[in-house]
């Protein structure tokens, strides 16, 4: 099989024979890489003695695209980033942009971006555990969860027309206000009706005896090292970390709200996979909360021209997304351009330590870790 | 395929073969049209709706389309996504494993022509047209699954005008995949699917 | 020179039953499916959607088959005649009408357990001969776990067995009362168990399973050869339970003659659901928990179950 | 915390920082000098920072700009890290040995601004393919697959 160079040499024992192994490649193209990710295996029978990510299938170049646009042409291009919730990098965007050239934003706006936030992150974790659950090969589970999301697809294509690239939340607010107040009732019908969903979601899979089996105590990382491998978001917190940017350094109107945070306690793929599933009822109780505080108003900050020119200087506004701390670095030389744009992707930094973490566990661990973090490979690769 | 195209000529050749060529080629273009197992070539965002096609809300199954992982049973490559100068390899190599007939669906604006991502970039394939032979060609960032599955429905009134004798086979004519900077595009790619 | 005859007639009537349980078999796995899954399956084709299934016959007969290079071409080749005929083969001695088997062999359930196991080999060589890792790994896995999940089967059934006496199906059938069906209960779970891992199928398909071996075993193979892959899949399905149904559920018990046949029918119809449903459900199970599963659980479970039996027949 | 509270809580710790820190828009700034920023950081890791949160650069035209943001879960704050390397010799230390973290980031930044980490364990190229040549995030990069973009505003 050809590798790139300097991808792989033969490992040899402390006798300098060879090592006797296989070497398996998934990828780029298979069914549970999530993407286009590719990973070199090398297999002792099946115990997984080495294991290499290759990324970059899918880097497009969106930093260097956003040096050519204006800060408005560049929205488009941040939802193709997380495609599975792009309401983030729509906000995390915004948010530099806002910093960068001191814009208000209005406070309906900012409900609105924390009500269609919440529901991106109940979409993208049923997308999340519902293929951690392909990936253990129960299928039903997937199409279930899918199911939910559906639902939230169908909320966002009423509020913005469109189901999956949203370009929803813009510099100074958001694109449009609530279609009508039947558009709340809905949010609130989808909120009543997704937690028996999420029950379901957990009996029949979580509850599982196989489940257990498969994913208790494998790919256990510990808080240590998820800490200090710029691990974030849900897969930080599995590792029993208390920390969330939406409590502990507050963004938007985040400080108005109390919610739970969920931490796990043994950071392995069952905690990963779980705590995204507890955080969908901490979200469905976000969602209400803001719902009931919103008021009418602007939507949309007056004085935001078409042709933003911030002054000179930069600026590094993080948010928490469904994936980790999401991140937009912008800086300005005073033009209508972004002098640089540079997206700090949490999908990105949480896959480092995939390719060690799989070491000792069998393939079949490594498509369960490798799924566990749920990478979304539009924002890894950026 | 070797087989059918001899099949094809010789039934073309001899007295009255024609009838028994047109009836055979009806029979196989419409079980071949209804029958179209896909290979989910999701790399980017069209992925999602990909996924969301063959689900409870839209169920390509009901259509005989149905996913399947490994390239050699599959008809139809569904190119959903960017393809960039490093995966273009890899599309390529899963084009190969699969099985005459087969078709290719390009889905998305990206997949089409490369789409938002045509100007500007380093990176990003012009289109999957530059180096495979597309036969449907859906618009939309993202299109919606009904897009698809009106794409599906296409192709298969484009399969219903085809025959078994190689001259009038869909051969594709393989166009020279662009290089990555400097080095050959081919063997680079990814070991099988 | 009958014998020769009769074995065709054998032949053709088995392989007709193999061919016909696969078109009904993958129409209802994918209706199944599509019930369990808040969906409808295959249904713009005439006839409920049936027909899809000729669609697909004819489209795979007619599809290229591919020879990688890297394949050794000969054993590539006869590979999945080891998985299909053994399928077909065992099929001549089950009792399909009461008193009646197209092969009244006095072994005949020894026949049964042993001759589909051939088709181990059939996993082995086709996982081997593709040059592929997908593929060796999946032999490999399918041959271990096909091996071990021989041994609860065998127990299961070899516990029935003690209690009619017989290994003719003929006259076990005849033999078979009601209430051996509480008394056989564990040993009809484990037959289920093990064969559900004998077929390579959900929970237990770790040999083909797509999440992480793309096509397993025949991860190469395409049109025809392929399509054999599948009938040997769903025959082997038809087979074990049209099987489990004669010795766990009393073949046509309690009707005789046609309506007999009805019955059998109807129960092994109801088995290949309960099959679907298993696979529909559960997550895949680990190649190590696999192994544990058949020598730590399934195998004791049926030694109780042979214990039990053993306690009971003298007080008979 | 907020920028200023941090700064004095820092500078408590480690006087010799006054020089080098700044404020600015409740954001907290450490310039060094290339050669230093690898025991800047140390220093800095020691003193809470445990979370490496991203490395990029920027092309000032005469030289690259390369910016850490380190990240503290028990302190809540963050601070940068700036530091200037020329264009044609660009390469400064790896903090691959502080942070595991740190590993793919820099290779990115190797692979798209051609900055040579020293001492990085893996230093090849992640985003592009094995044999591309360049590094299309510089300002002066040119291929000719670029197709410009016309210019609509």
């Amino acid at each position: 099989m050809p590798l790139e160079p300097g991808a792989s040499t033969v490992p040899v024992n402390e006798d300098g024979s060879a090592v006797r192994e296989t070497v398996v490649n998934l990828g780029p193209s298979h069914p549970s890489t999530h993407g286009v990710c590719r990973v070199i295996a090398h297999l002792d029978g099946e115990i997984v003695t080495r294991a290499e990510l290759v990324i970059g299938y899918l880097h497009r170049g969106i930093e260097k695209m956003a040096e050519h646009r204006t800060y408005l042409q560049i929205m488009p291009l941040t939802d193709r980033l997380d495609y599975v919730g792009s309401m983030y990098a729509n906000w995390a965007y915004c948010q530099a942009v806002e910093d960068l050239a001191g814009i208000v934003v209005p406070e309906r706006a900012e409900y609105l971006r924390i009500i269609t936030c919440e529901l991106q992150r109940i979409a993208s974790h049923m997308m999340s555990v519902g293929s951690t659950g392909n990936d253990a090969g129960a299928t039903t589970l997937f199409v279930y969860a899918f199911w939910v999301r559906e639902q939230v697809l169908t909320l966002f294509e009423r509020l913005c027309g469109s189901r999956l690239t949203y370009n929803y939340v813009r510099p100074g607010g958001v694109s449009f206000d609530t279609p009508d107040d039947a558009w709340i009732d809905e949010v609130r019908a989808f909120c009543k009706a997704a937690l028996p969903r999420f029950n379901e979601i957990d009996r029949l899979f979580f509850g599982n005896v196989i489940t257990k089996g498969r994913t208790k105590g494998v790919g256990v990382l510990s808080a240590e090292d998820a800490i200090n491998a710029s691990v974030t978001g849900p897969s930080l917190r599995a590792s029993g970390v208390d920390f969330d940017l939406r409590r502990d350094e507050p963004y938007s109107l985040y400080d108005r709200f109390s919610f739970n945070v969920v931490v796990g306690e043994n950071g392995d793929v069952f905690d990963r996979a779980r705590c995204r599933l507890l955080e969908c009822y901490e979200s469905v109780r976000l969602i209400q909360l803001a719902l009931d505080q919103m008021e009418p108003g602007r939507v949309k900050a007056e004085a935001v021209s078409r042709l933003i020119a911030p002054p000179v200087g930069e600026t590094y506004k993080t948010l928490e997304s469904a994936r980790g701390t999401l991140g937009v670095f912008l800086a300005s030389d005073g033009g209508v351009r972004p002098w640089r744009m540079k997206v700090r992707s949490p999908a990105f930094s949480n896959l480092g330590i995939v390719g060690p973490l799989c070491k000792g566990y069998t393939i079949s661990d490594l498509i369960m870790i490798l799924g566990s973090f749920d990478p979304v490979f539009g924002e890894v690769d950026r | 395929m070797a087989l059918m195209d001899d099949l094809g000529k010789s039934l073309e050749q001899s007295a009255g073969g024609s009838v028994i060529l047109t009836s055979l080629d009806a029979v196989l273009d419409f079980t071949r049209g209804h029958s179209l197992w896909s290979q989910p070539m999701g790399t980017a965002c069209c992925a999602m709706e990909l996924i969301a096609a063959s689900f409870s809300k839209f169920d390509f199954d009901r259509h005989g389309v149905f996913p399947r992982a490994d390239p050699r049973t599959v008809d139809v490559m569904i190119v959903a996504g960017t393809i960039t100068r490093k995966m273009a390899p890899a599309v390529l190599r899963v084009w190969e494993q699969m099985a005459e007939p087969r078709w290719c669906i390009a889905m998305g604006n990206c997949a089409v022509s490369g789409g938002i991502f045509y100007h500007d970039t380093y990176s990003v394939m012009p289109g999957v047209d530059s180096f495979l032979p597309v036969d449907v060609y859906i618009a939309g960032c993202p299109p919606r699954p009904e897009a698809l599955q009106d794409a599906v429905l296409q192709l298969r009134a484009k399969i219903s005008n085809q025959s078994i004798v190689a001259g009038r086979t869909y051969h594709h004519k393989l166009l020279l995949p662009m290089p990555t900077k400097g080095v050959a595009v081919r063997g680079t790619g990814g070991e099988s699917s | 020179m009958t014998a020769f005859w009769q074995g065709a007639a054998y032949g053709l009537g088995a392989g007709i039953i193999v061919g016909v349980g696969t078109i009904f078999g993958v129409w209802g796995e994918r209706k199944v499916a599509g019930r369990i899954q808040k969906r409808y399956g295959p249904n713009t084709a005439p006839v409920f959607g049936i027909v899809q299934l000729v669609y697909d016959l004819v489209k795979l007969l007619t599809k290229e088959d591919i020879h990688p290079t890297q394949a050794k071409r000969g054993i590539f080749n006869i590979a999945p005649l080891f998985l299909t005929t053994p399928i077909i083969a065992s099929l001549v001695v089950i009792p399909f009408a009461a008193g009646w088997a197209p092969l009244d062999s006095s072994i005949g359930i020894l026949f049964f357990l042993a001759v589909p196991s051939i088709s181990v080999l059939g996993v082995l060589l086709a996982g081997w001969s593709q040059g592929n890792t997908y593929a060796s790994l999946g032999g490999l896995r399918g041959a271990a776990q096909m091996v071990s999940y021989e041994v609860p089967r065998s127990l299961a059934v070899l516990s029935v067995v003690m209690l009619a006496g017989t290994l003719q199906p003929t006259r076990f059938v005849s033999e078979w009362r009601i209430w051996w069906l509480p008394l056989t209960f564990i040993a009809f779970v484990v037959y289920f168990i093990a064969s559900i891992a004998e077929l390579n199928r959900g929970p237990f398909d770790l040999a083909e399973c797509d999440s992480e071996l793309v096509g397993g075993y025949f991860t190469d193979y395409s049109g025809i050869r392929w399509a054999m892959f599948m009938m040997s899949e769903y025959g082997g399905l038809v087979a074990t339970t049209l099987f489990g149904s004669v010795i766990f559920l009393g073949a046509g018990w309690p009707f005789t003659g046609a309506l007999g046949v009805l019955v059998l029918i109807l129960k092994t119809v109801l088995l290949v659901v309960l099959f679907m449903w298993a696979k529909w459900t559960f997550p895949r199970m680990r190649p190590d928990q696999l192994m544990s599963t058949a020598w730590k659980v399934l195998t004791p479970m049926a030694l109780v179950q042979i214990l039990i039996i053993g306690l009971v027949i003298p007080w008979l | 915390m907020k920028a200023e509270e941090l700064s004095s809580r820092l500078l408590g710790y480690w006087p010799e920082l006054s020089d080098l820190c700044s404020i600015e828009k409740n954001r907290m700034l450490i310039k060094v000098r290339s050669e230093t920023v690898h025991a800047t950081i140390s220093k800095l890791k020691e003193l809470g920072f445990n979370q490496f949160e991203m490395v990029t650069a920027v092309d000032r035209g005469a030289d690259l700009e390369i910016i850490y943001v380190l990240h503290s879960i028990p302190m809540k704050a963050s601070v940068w890290v700036r530091t200037h390397v020329p264009r044609d010799a660009a390469e400064v230390a790896s903090m691959a040995d502080l942070y595991t973290g740190a590993d793919w980031p820099e290779r990115e930044v190797y692979d798209l601004f051609g900055i040579d980490f020293i001492d990085h364990p893996d230093m090849r190229r992640i985003m592009m393919p094995f044999d591309f040549v360049g590094a299309p995030l510089r300002k002066d990069y040119v291929d000719e697959n670029i197709i410009p973009r016309p210019d609509y505003i």
